[in-house]
């Protein structure tokens, strides 16, 4: 049981801060919690032999993702608490659909072929860079140009998005 | 380390149906596109820790177009979410749905 | 994990981060005396022989000085800026090898606190973390300038990681490996990375200018139009925080850049000393005289040449800085395939 | 038109070469100079060890002078006053009494006799309207004060003492060799 501790502290705080990043009034500690929520789960990444997935995890999500997150979040001045809350009723059922999807998730995973899946995870072989590497740029180098193509698209798209129409106005 | 798989599908499990909570109870949009992350994030911890316990780098690679899907949907969102207050001047949700009216 | 190693590793990373304090600290003073000396001064010279007690009578001052909270002020979080930034600044330092080993009273230390197979990475990753510090500090305070200055800052890191992990990707492809110890093991005697990669350096030097919001790059910041930036609001030792960091900063980026493109702790001719007590120590001055020599260009540069203006930043970064460093990365690809088909 | 400066550049608007747009060569240049600069003597005067030496007509504090046997020279004639462009004179004239001889030279006297420090410029022109050479300038710093009625100098802080007598010697001397 005390090969636990560090999984259930992580655990601890990647549900914490998960509530936290939900209920928070003001959009600013939203952001900052869901960053804390990263950093717990990279906790859990390294604690699966995942390094390369926890660091990258790291910049991409906390350091470039959320601080775009931010970033819009201070330019458009959004800090106050302008969000009016949901009435009452709508609250309940909103905790009430989501407990439900959860009571169905995990109930069907209880149910799901895990005897695949036995014992601890494997030593930190898979998780290192070379080996991700090498399956990222053997099996999946076609998916791997595709999503290069999406982040692509997905650049011009915001320029073009965010431009201001000139020609129109 | 001895935790037991199924822990890991319990606190993904949990870390979504958190997300689905945020989204259905949030009117910002901004923190719903935030929720949305959080939903990613509990299937990326799902494929990791399957990953890890099969000894199958796909569940990682699978990660990894996870982390570019994400940024590439909070890129654009974000920009049009940026449109959006430049027109409306709020980040409502319930504003958007003026169109049906 | 065996205790001795565990004592160890505990020695090490105090003296480090001792080290790295104390590197700060009189960064303040030596970034002082540099400014004084290229300006035909001579610079702070009345707290003890040459003023070099200066650091300390600046952070008596920080101490005492009065602590001001606004009141219109995000109260934790205007607290926990100035934390965020120093603590990023000083989880930085431990992937680096601060040389091959020492021998102490007949212990053979290795010199590198840990030896993480993606030390590149896991730098670039607290790298990016330092922003929140300042960005959270400019929001918190409440008032215009400093988050005129985090926003700065936020784009400005942004932009700029951009070309510095693309330069630094021509750097993994040459030596096939993320780890920083490997990297620097590579550069024995002169085979330095420059030599390979001058461009990558020019466009990393640049890079981590701004990264550590120095001059030219020091909008976040800079006096004349944001009155101090992100710091406008703070005062005291929050302030000092704030100003520790940004040495602190510097002297990792310093240790990062001889490590990776001026070999490391690697110095000429070293294969003649047949020691290995003796070349241990040897290395860690090494080191340390290329770290020196960088913070010192670090200075120079921000008392040689003017701040630029936002567009121009954002020009340099994306139109400049970027595109060389891919021709840097396709170039440096296409020598290593042939390289490696044996041509 | 004549030129105001002999450092006025040309602003031209042409081309940049590729060599001056790449800019590093200028960096390097500029970063030169200011190497130069680090090893070139410094200009900084450690003050309170060194002190730079006053030209003979600096302008310091005033001293209202004494004659030969201990008389004080001022008539209160209040020329210095009216020279005064910054108005920071004020005095109040008195006779001489018998038996105050020894005292004053002349038959009228300043009784209160005031330099306001602050209002005064240290031009000099109380110096130059004194017919009895009463009234000079000297090469002493205005010490610091911590209120502002302190400035205010009476007689107590403007005469000479008698057993201190300022030397302007020099200062005469250059004047004399001036006129």
């Amino acid at each position: 049981m005390m090969d636990n501790i560090p999984f259930l502290i992580f655990s601890f705080i990647t549900i914490l801060t998960a509530l936290g990043t939900v209920t928070a009034r003001n959009p600013v500690y939203s952001v900052l919690f869901l960053v804390l929520t990263f950093f717990a789960l990279s906790g859990h990444y390294i604690l699966l032999n995942a390094q390369f997935i926890a660091v990258v995890n790291l910049i991409v999500y906390a350091g470039a993702i959320m601080v775009l997150f931010l970033f819009v979040l201070m330019l458009l001045n959004l800090n106050k608490d302008s969000e009016a809350p949901r009435p009452w009723l709508w609250q309940i059922s909103a905790a009430l659909s989501a407990g439900m999807l959860l009571v169905v998730l995990a109930g069907s995973m209880r149910e799901a072929s895990l005897y695949l899946v036995k014992g601890g995870p494997e030593a930190g072989e898979i998780g290192l860079v070379k080996n991700l590497g090498k399956a990222l740029f053997t099996e999946f180098v076609v998916p791997f140009e595709i999503s290069s193509i999406l982040f692509l698209a997905a650049m011009v798209g915001a320029v073009m998005i965010g431009k201001k129409e000139k020609q129109q106005a | 380390m001895n935790v037991p798989i199924d822990q890991y599908i319990y606190l993904s499990s949990l870390l979504f149906c958190i997300g689905v909570f945020g989204v259905l109870l949030r009117r910002n949009a901004i923190v719903v596109l935030m929720c949305i992350e959080l939903m990613l994030n509990a299937v990326n911890l799902l494929f990791v820790s399957l990953s890890s316990y099969m000894g199958d780098a796909s569940g990682q690679i699978f990660v990894f177009f996870i982390m570019v899907v994400a940024a590439a949907e909070a890129s654009v969102g974000l920009a049009i979410l940026v449109m959006v207050y430049r027109n409306t001047r709020s980040v409502d949700i319930g504003f958007l749905d003026k169109l049906r009216k | 994990m065996d205790q001795a190693l565990l004592i160890e590793k505990i020695i090490l990373v105090l003296t480090m981060l001792g080290i790295t304090l104390l590197i700060a600290t009189y960064s303040t003073y030596a970034e002082r005396k540099v400014a004084a000396f290229l300006q035909d001064r001579l610079g702070p010279d009345r707290a003890g022989p040459f003023g070099l007690l200066q650091p300390l009578a600046d952070a008596g001052k920080m101490f005492f000085k009065e602590e001001l909270i606004p009141a219109a002020s995000e109260k934790w979080l205007f607290i926990m800026g100035p934390g965020i930034a120093m603590f990023t600044a000083c989880m930085t330092g431990a992937a680096i090898p601060w040389g091959t080993e020492l021998h102490i009273f007949g212990y053979t230390l290795n010199m590198q606190i840990a030896d993480i197979d993606i030390g590149i990475l896991y730098i670039i990753g607290f790298v990016s973390m330092g922003v929140y510090g300042i960005m959270i500090g400019g929001w918190a305070s409440n008032n215009k300038y400093s988050l005129y200055g985090a926003i700065r800052a936020s784009s400005q890191m942004i932009s700029y990681e951009l070309a510095m992990g693309l330069s630094i990707i021509a750097v993994v492809m040459m030596s096939g490996s993320l780890s920083l110890k490997e990297i620097a093991a590579q550069q024995s005697g002169m085979n330095w990375n420059v030599w390979y990669q001058p461009l990558g350096f020019v466009i990393f030097f640049t890079c981590a200018l701004a990264e550590c919001n120095r001059a030219p790059f020091d909008l976040p910041e800079c006096e004349t139009e944001l009155i101090g930036g992100y710091h406008v609001e703070y005062s005291s030792m929050k302030l000092g925080f704030y100003l520790f960091a940004e040495y602190i900063n510097m002297f990792i980026s310093s240790a990062v850049i001889a490590t990776l493109y001026f070999g490391g702790y690697n110095f000429p001719f070293q294969d003649m000393i047949s020691s290995p007590a003796l070349l241990g120590w040897l290395q860690f001055i090494a080191l340390f005289a290329k770290i020196f020599f960088f913070i010192f260009v670090f200075m120079w540069i921000r008392w040689t040449l003017p701040r630029f203006r936002y567009d121009q930043l954002m020009h340099l970064g994306w139109k400049s800085l970027i595109p060389l460093a891919i021709l840097n990365m396709v170039i440096t690809a296409a020598v290593v395939i042939a390289r490696n088909n044996g041509f | 038109m004549e030129r105001l400066t002999t450092r006025a550049k040309q602003v031209s608007n042409k081309e940049m070469t590729l060599m001056e747009r790449i800019y590093l060569p200028a960096i390097l240049h500029g970063m030169g100079v200011t190497l130069k600069h680090f090893f070139m003597k410094k200009a900084s005067v450690r003050y309170p060890e060194v002190q730079r030496p006053f030209s003979p007509v600096y302008r310091g504090v005033h001293v209202l002078k004494r004659d030969e046997e201990g008389r004080e020279r001022c008539t209160a004639c209040g020329l210095c006053a009216v020279a005064c462009p910054a108005e920071a004179i004020t005095m109040v004239a008195e006779e001489r009494k018998k038996g105050e001889e020894h005292l004053y030279r002349e038959e009228k006297y300043a009784a209160v006799y005031e330099i306001n420090q602050l209002r005064c410029i240290f031009c000099g022109l109380c110096e130059e309207a004194c017919p009895k050479e009463a009234i000079f300038l000297t090469d002493k710093i205005t010490p610091v004060e911590e209120d502002r009625a302190s400035f205010i100098y009476g007689k107590d802080k403007l005469v000479e003492p008698l057993d201190k007598r300022v030397d302007v010697s020099k200062r005469q001397s250059w004047r004399l060799n001036q006129a």
